[in-house]
Order: structure tokens, then sequence, then C-alpha cells
């Protein structure tokens, strides 16, 4: 179960970089981020859960209630996943102003910061 | 265990003041918007930032004589366990916020009623990335500098991206954000990895708990990520592709915040954790090795960005390979991992970074009159043209680390402290130096001359002149902020200041002592030698160099064939494709992890 | 038998994080992303982190596939 | 590089950056083990301390109130960056593109969409206002209420207006809910200190877990999240949905 829970995050990283280096739409790109970035969060989660513990929610539980997961680990993957979204907005703004410029999406005919503009 | 929720100690309150003034007239301005006139908001931008300023820099005066630790919410730690999030500001932190400061203001005068447009939203990221600096240089807690790295990396590369009407600018920000959320995705995993192994998140009590134990593979391994992604921000060799693509691109006063503060912040966050949280579980030899890579990094990086400095003609993007020539000369200087060494960086980190704004702006004013009045050659144009250009002759020489600037000064420091390694930091840096400073030069009267390529964009154009030229809110951010680099050369006895702090940086124990509300002094200030004639020499020959590479430059029709042949590859490589970006950082990633394998294990 | 349920919704995310990044058009990917969000709910649902979970569902699941067809619909407008 | 050059390093690199996760992954503790003693010293101190009984809530805004702070500015940011980047550009004009065809009315909403947009839209209120109000007693809170809040206004929005668009134009309302959320969070903070505690304390009453009105600041600063968050995502779709209405004209005067 160890190996399984670990095993998902590095693939999901990893697999989500795979796209952002492999993709030739920015908008694939951006959605290959999040995927990475859930990463992140399941690896918060797994690191704060507590085997048969209950969530840390306190209402209706008798005054000792036993085992309870990580609250600190939720409340960063809480502002993990804000922050994500705020990140894949911001990049899909710029998507949509790129492709009005140059009518493509693709990286590869994107790579002009051209060293020489004249 | 009933913690106490004490009230803070009076005259701490300044900390959280800093950075909630300028996130609260940020929510003011976007809120408000178009609905407060443009004088106004401009007034109450800049007073929001020089108010931040005046308070990091209260802030700092206190750390000087002591740790200001100030716990949000008053959650002390109970019974060894910290509960709360904590600021632990030592002078070096303070110094970087109040750089900060001191830039956002110089961005936002010089940038007065540029962004009409935008209304007050404008001004309000500055301000945002202002207070997030300052929460980065700050905080004593892991999570809470990841959180305040990602919210510099989001304003930073909004600001990139103004210029949305051009391809370039929007490609410079988009590569500024993809690049920089995979650093922020790494440290996040870092910061996960020693929450799981020390069951903290809090930077003293992390480093408490591994003090004395051999790192094992998971400590590694989150040293290794967490130094990549605060280098993806800092723009160490490979993962610095980034970096002139947002700088070429931004607007000028954005740039300065990238350039001048972004880079530190990063070099900042790697040399945090480490004197907090890693050192005590590094043995000797170990820390020998970790100097070895930390070095060759940085040898390389400052190799890379002055061969590049050297071979581009667009000017901003230039001053961008500039800077991270500098990088590697401080990331060089942090791998001696030696107290007054540090003191050095801090130094020539706080000098160039005025300097580099100011030369961000004066470049920005010529290309503006250019622009402004069509004029291809620049001879003769006026006081305002005078003074810009004067700007850059005055910072390549402060560049060049000659005295009395504060960088020359911290050079000195770094290479006293060097020991048996002086020999090759000299070399570095009068190659850093020679090469970097000749680049700008030969730019500089290239531009002048009406020949260089940096042609800017319409959108920009309109936007920017519509202020007005002569104006003094122009002028004056770029003039002071080079006096400011001159100003701090000429503290008496700054190499000591700067040895102290760094030594009260460095010291792990006083650290914690101050976060769990031990009373301790100061460590006692390490007296430094160095000063005499010798260097003075050398600073001298470097700067003559520079003017002489610069003249080589300019006659440049014979040798660009030549540069071009020797650095057409390593031009290839910043073409801003960005999934070779994205190759490089994840390569430079994995690369990290093995070397700081084979160093500390 | 939690751990069950938690094995296999780990498979899930697995896989439909997988096909997230290999459909290459963006317009099926913004459906599949949001089934990959609905995914990750309902996993972070069974390891007890409701709130995540909430959050997870209206930002993975609800707002970026919104915004991303927002973008596309954009994108696509025939020149 | 070429696109195999490139996979390749990449398969290399991401291999031994796998690796290296893979190690550093093995030195946690087994999967289900109870991680730390902050995670206990804050579930234990989360109710007797704050009468919160979500322990999240308690950490997201009060213990660690500092990081959700800096969270909702980061949303802030974003928001203003999506407005200053769909701005409307120098070289852009705004018609809807029906306006296109010159023959063609604009619809009025159809009663369907009105009909859906009636029943939907005080659904959407009752179920955000109940997330954000029961924050600190249960899992939700501001930001979650905020974007069903917000997607309850966007109903609304779709349903009377979009097609109107100039009659309605919310833009001014949604930045002053998007300021005074985030500003409102700084103030609560400001509070704790002329209260003469410390930044962010929790200075209000706290009541008794599991009321509605229990957590002193904790539902309060829920409160104003949420008022940041509605006008905020409010704004950012407005931004994006106005973009389909904006036509740029390149300088040889295209349409695109």
């Amino acid at each position: 179960m160890t190996v399984l829970a670990f095993a998902v995050v590095v693939w999901l990283f990893v697999v989500g970089l795979y796209g952002m280096v492999t993709s030739r739409n920015l908008i694939h790109l951006v959605v290959c981020l999040s995927v990475a970035q859930s990463a992140t969060d399941l690896l918060l989660l797994e690191i704060g859960y507590v085997g048969h513990g209950h969530a840390p929610v306190f209402v209706d539980l008798p005054k000792h209630p036993g085992p309870t997961v990580d609250s600190i680990m939720q409340a960063l993957s809480l502002t993990d996943v804000v922050l994500g979204a705020a990140v894949s907005a911001l990049l899909l703004a710029l998507s949509v102003q790129v492709h009005k410029r140059t009518g493509t999406l693709d990286p590869d005919e994107l790579r002009t910061v051209e060293p020489n503009r004249s | 265990m009933i913690p106490a929720v004490a009230h803070p100690a009076p005259g701490t309150v300044l900390a959280p003041l800093a950075v909630a003034v300028p996130l609260a007239a940020a929510a003011v301005l976007a809120g408000a918007n178009q609905r407060i006139p443009a004088l106004w908001r401009d007034l109450l931008g800049s007073a929001a930032a020089a108010t931040a300023t005046v308070l990091a820099g209260v802030v700092l005066s206190q750390a000087a004589h002591r740790r200001v630790v100030y716990w949000f919410g008053g959650w002390r730690p109970v019974h060894g366990t910290v509960i709360g999030v904590d600021y632990a500001v030592d002078p070096m932190g303070g110094a970087l916020a109040v750089l900060a400061g001191v830039l956002a203001l110089a961005a936002l005068v010089y940038s007065r009623r540029f962004f009409g447009e935008t209304g007050g939203r404008y001004p309000a990221l500055v301000l945002v990335f202002t207070a997030a600096s300052i929460d980065f240089a700050w905080t004593g807690d892991l999570f809470n500098m990841f959180v305040a790295f990602e919210l510099v990396a989001v304003t930073g590369f909004i600001l990139t991206g103004f210029y949305a009407e051009e391809e370039a600018p929007l490609q410079g920000a988009i590569n500024f954000a993809v690049l920089n959320t995979v650093g922020g995705l790494v440290v996040l995993t870092g910061v996960a990895l020693l929450y799981g192994h020390t069951g903290t998140l809090n930077l003293a009590q992390m480093g408490q708990t591994l003090a004395g134990h051999r790192p094992g593979g998971l400590v590694v391994v989150a040293f290794a990520l967490l130094a990549s992604g605060f280098l993806v921000k800092a723009g160490s060799v490979p993962w610095h592709f980034w970096l002139p693509d947002a700088y070429g691109t931004a607007p000028a006063p954005a740039s300065i915040l990238i350039a001048g503060v972004t880079s530190e912040l990063g070099l900042f966050g790697l040399a945090r954790t480490w004197e907090t949280v890693f050192s005590g579980a590094v043995a000797g030899s170990a820390e020998q090795r970790i100097r070895l890579v930390l070095g060759a990094l940085g040898v390389l990086t400052a190799l890379v960005g002055t061969a590049m400095a050297l071979a581009e003609d667009h000017p901003r993007r230039l001053l961008a390979f500039v800077v991270i020539a500098h990088l590697g000369v401080y990331l060089l200087g942090f791998s001696l991992l030696r107290t007054a060494a540090l003191g050095g960086v801090a130094l020539l980190a706080a000098g160039d970074g005025f300097v580099k704004g100011a030369l961000f702006l004066a470049v920005g004013i010529i290309r503006r009159h250019r622009r402004a009045t069509g004029a291809r050659a620049l001879r003769g144009e006026g006081p305002a043209i005078t003074i810009a250009a004067g700007v850059i002759v005055l910072g390549v020489l402060c560049l060049s680390d000659l005295p009395p600037f504060s960088s020359s000064v911290g050079k000195d420091l770094l290479v006293a402290t060097a020991g048996s390694a002086g020999p090759l930091v000299e070399a570095v840096i009068a190659v850093t130096v020679v090469g970097s400073g000749a680049a700008i030069l030969a730019s500089a009267v290239q531009v002048w001359q009406g020949h260089a390529v940096d042609n800017p964009s319409p959108s920009e154009d309109a936007a920017e002149t519509a202020a007005g030229w002569g104006n003094v809110t122009l002028l004056a951010p770029p003039v002071v902020l080079l006096a400011a680099a001159l100003g701090l050369g000429l503290v008496p006895h700054l190499a000591d200041h700067a040895a102290s702090a760094a030594a009260s940086f460095a010291d792990r124990p006083g650290y914690h002592a101050a976060v769990y509300g031990a009373a301790r002094r100061a460590v006692a200030r390490p007296g430094t030698g160095g000063g005499g004639v010798e260097p003075l020499v050398i600073d001298g020959a470097e700067a003559a160099a520079s003017v002489l590479a610069a003249a080589a430059l300019v006659s440049r029709r014979r040798i660009a064939p030549v540069l071009g042949r020797g650095t057409g590859w390593l031009r290839d490589l910043h073409r801003g494709h960005l999934g070779d970006q994205l190759t490089w950082a994840v390569l430079g990633m994995a690369a990290m992890a093995a070397a700081s394998g084979l160093a500390l294990r | 038998m939690r751990d069950a349920v938690i094995a296999l919704a780990l498979v899930w995310v697995a896989a439909s994080g997988t096909a997230v990044v290999l459909t290459r058009d963006p317009l099926h990917q913004a459906f599949v992303a949001g089934f990959f969000g609905l995914c990750l709910a309902s996993l972070y649902l069974a390891m007890q982190a409701a709130d995540v979970a909430l959050s997870q569902l209206v930002v993975g699941a609800v707002a970026l596939p919104f915004v991303i067809l927002l973008s596309l619909a954009k994108v696509r407008k025939p020149e | 590089m070429t696109d195999r050059t490139r996979l390749r390093v990449f398969l290399v690199a991401a291999a031994g950056l796998a690796v290296a996760l893979g190690v550093g992954l093995a030195g946690l503790p087994r999967f289900g083990s109870p991680a730390s003693t902050y995670a206990d010293v804050i579930n234990a101190l989360a109710v007797p301390l704050r009468r919160s009984t979500d322990a999240v809530s308690a950490v997201t805004l009060d213990f660690r109130g500092i990081d959700t702070l800096f969270e909702e500015f980061i949303l802030f940011a974003a928001v203003a960056g999506v407005s200053i980047l769909l701005r409307p550009l120098s070289d852009e004009i705004g018609e809807m593109p029906e306006d296109q065809a010159p023959d063609r009315r604009v619809p009025p909403p159809s009663p369907a969409v009105g009909l859906l947009g009636t029943i939907l839209a005080p659904l959407l209120v009752v179920a955000g206002l109940e997330t954000v109000t029961h924050g600190q007693v249960s899992p939700g809170g501001g930001f979650q209420g905020g974007v069903v809040l917000a997607s309850a206004l966007f109903v609304v929005y779709l349903a009377t207006s979009y097609s109107r668009a100039e009659r309605f134009q919310p833009g001014g309302l949604l930045e002053a809910s998007d300021g005074a959320g985030a500003g409102g969070y700084v103030i609560v903070g400001v509070v704790g200190l002329l209260a003469g505690a410390a930044f962010l304390s929790n200075t209000v009453s706290l009541g008794q877990p599991g009321n509605l009105i229990s957590g002193g600041t904790i539902p309060i600063l829920n409160a104003v999240v949420a008022v940041e968050v509605a006008g905020g995502f409010v704004l950012l779709a407005k931004e994006f949905l106005d973009q389909t209405a904006v036509i740029r004209q390149d300088r040889g005067g295209r349409r695109s």
C-alpha cells in the first residue's frame, strides 16, 4: 500500500512533466501542469493520512475519538489547490493572447524570443 | 497544556505592518481601480511602498542588535512544538526586505502614470510583489516561504506579460510562469518530505531535529529539491533559460524588480534553508563536497552568463545575462560556506541590486527618448540623455567592483575569506566583471550611435512616452538607485557590519534560541582584514580591461564572426523553446539530486 | 475495507491522470481533466480530507474545465 | 533540440528524477502511520482553544492564518493579472460576434435559460452560504463556498444579461468585492494589533463549539474570503467570456 501510494505520486509528477515537454499546444501544456501539481497535493495528504483515522472534524464525536488524520497537511494541500487554480487561469489568459497574436499555440512555432529582433 | 496566547513585545509590532500596509494598499488600489484619480493612485502606491521600506528599515535596525521574532496570532511554541508561523528577522533578511522596498518604490515612481489604462491594478501588483518578497525574507516557516515564493513568481510573470499586444512579452511571461511553477512544485515536494520526516514546518525546529544525525536519503533528496527549486528562481544554470526571455521583454520598471529582487530571493532561500535546516546535519567532509557542487554550479553560471552577455545584441537581454553572470559569482561565494564570504555576497548582491535597477531604468530612458524624437543617434540630445548615459557609465564602473561602491567592499571580503580558493574566486570575478562590463559599455555605445536592435514596441512606446521623458520622476529613480549603491559603499565599517550580519545569519543555534524565546545576544563580530593597496590595483585593472574590451567590441565588425562561431551553439540553446527549457530543468534537478547524494552521504 | 477503496481510487487517479496527459486534443482533454478532478476528489474523500475534496471538486471538476472551455472558445473561433 | 533529442534527454532526466523522488519517499513513515506531534497538538487544541470543530479551518484561518492571507493575495493577483492580460488592447475593438452579420438581431435570453437560472441560482446561493457559514463547524469554508456563490452569480449573469451586456456592467462591483475581501483579511489582522495582541490574533468572543457563531475570527475570515473569491471568480470568468466578444484588428485592418 505504501509503495502504491507513493508510486502514484511519482507517476503523476513525471507524467505531467512528460506531457508538458512533449506538448504541442499551450492549453494542453497548462492542463498537464495541473496534473503534476496534483501530485504534490496528493503527496501532502498521503503524508498526513492516518490509517483508520477519522477526519479532523469534531462535530458529534465522543470526547476521545481515537486517531485523527493530519489537519496541517490538509490545510497545506488546500492552499496548494487554490494556488494551482490561480496559476492555471493566468497561464490560460496568456495562451489566449499568444494565440491572438500569432495564430498558433504550438511551442515549436513559438520558439522565437529572438535573440535578434532586427 | 494550554499555550499562552501571549502578547507580543512592544516594538515588534512593526514587522507584520511592513507586510500589511502594502497588501492593504494593493487591495484598495485594485478594488477601486479607475474610481480613484490617477494622481491619487500614484501617491497611494508610492506612499505604501515608502512606508513598507521605512518599516523594514526600522525592523532591520532592531534586528542588528537582536533577532526580531514575531508570532502571528500570538501562537508561541508549546513544549517545544511550534504551532504557529513566525517571522525571525536577522540583519540579512532585514536588508533584503529594505532592498525590495527601495526597488519597488523606484519602480512605482518611475512608472508614474504609464499604466493608466490598467488603473490601480499595476501598482497593486507591484505592492503585492513587495509584500511577498518581505515575507519570504523574514518568515521562519518553510511552507510560508513556499507560499511567498509562489506569490513572487505570480506577480512577477504578470508584470512581465504586461505588454500583451506583443508576442515576445507573452512568451517571456509563459516561460517565466511555467519554469517557476515547476520550481515551486519541487520546493513543495521538498517541504512535504521534510515535514514527513521531522513533523514540523518551522525552520528552527526542523534544524534542531535534523542536527547531529547523518542525513538519510530523504534529507538529501529534500535538500536537492529545495536547492533546485530556489535556484530556478535565482536563475542558476541550467535553470536560467526563462530569465532573459522574461527580463528582455518586461516593462523597464518590472525588470528592475525581477532583476534586483527575484534572483536575490532565490539565493536567499537556498542560503536560509542551508544554514538553518541542513547545516547541523552535515559533517566536515560532506561539507567539503557540497562546497564543490555548489561552487562548480556557480562558476558554470558565471561563465555562461558572461559569454552570452558578450554575444547578445539586445540591450535588455544582455543585462539579463549580466544578472545571470553575477548570480554565478554570488553562488560561488556562497559555496565557500564561510560566514564572512556570505557577508561579502550580501554586499555584492545589495550593491548590484541597486545598480542593475539603475541600469535597466537608464536604458529604458534612452530607448524611450530615441522613439520620442525619432533620432537615430543620441549625441547632443539634451540633459536627460546625458544623465542617463552617465548613469550607465557609472553603473558599469560600480559593477566592476571599484571602490568606493559597496560591491568593492563585498568583493574584497569574499576574496579575503576564500582561502586557498582565493585565486579561483578572484579569476572568476575578474572574467565576469570584465566581460559583463565590456558588454554593457559596448551596447550603450551602440545605442548611443543608434545602431542597437532594441526597438521598443509601438504599444510600449505609446504607454511610456505618454508621461513625457524629461520628467523628474523618470530621472530621479535611476540616479537615486545609483547614489544608494554609492552611499552604501561609504558606510563606515561596512565589511564588519556585513560579516557580523552573516555570522548571525549562519548561527543556527542562535536562530533556534531566538525562535524559542531564549534571550541571546548577537554573536561576536569576527574581525575582517582586507583593504590595502593590492585589491585596489586589481579593481582598477579590471575596470580598465572592461573599457578596452568594450572598445574592441564596438569595432565589432571584425570580431563578430569569431564571437559568433564561438557562442553559436550556446545561443542556440537560448532560443526560448519551452520544452527545451523544461527538459534542462528536469535534467538539472536529477543531476542535483545525484550530486547531493554523492556529496552529503 | 477503507484501504481497498483508497487503493482502487489511487489506481483510478493514476490512470485518469495519464489519460489527461495523453489526450492531445484540448477540447477532449478538458472533459478528461474534469473527470480526473472528480477522481482526485473522491480519493481525497476516501482519505478523510473532506475540505480538500470539496476544493478539488469546485476547482478541478468545475472551475478549471470551465475556464479551459472559455479559452478554447476564443482560440477555436474561425479566423 | 529536435523533438527526438529532447524526448530522449527528457526521458533520461525524468528517470533520474523519479529515482530521486523514490529514494526520498522511501524515507517517509509507512503510509497511514501518524506523522507528527504538530498535528496531534493542533487536533487537540482546535476545539478547546478555538471552539472550531473543523480543525482544518482552525489551521488555515487561525493557527496558520498568515499562509492563507498570502494565498488570498495569490488569488487576488491572479484576478488582477487576468484583467490586465485580457484587457481591451490598443489594437482591439469589442463587438459581439453576432454584430458582424448586419441583418442579425441579438435574440433575447430564451425563457428556458431564464427559468433554469431562476431555479438554479437560489439553490446555488443557499448551498454557497451554507458552505461559507459552516466553515468552522464542518468541511467547507470561504473558498469553496465563494466559488459556489460565484457560479450562482454567473448563472444569473448568463441567464439574464450577457447577450445584452451593454446594459449590465457589474465589473466595478466585482472589483470592489474582490478588493474588499482581500483587504478585509488584512483588516481582521490589524484588528488583532489594535486589540493589543498579535497580528491575526483571534480576539473575538469564541462562542460554543459546533455553534454557527463560534470560532471567533474564523467565520469572519471565511466571510471575507467568500466575498473575495465570489467577486474574483465571476470577474475572471467575465474576462474570459468577454474575450469571445473581442476582435483584434491587426495593423492592416484585418480582423481575427
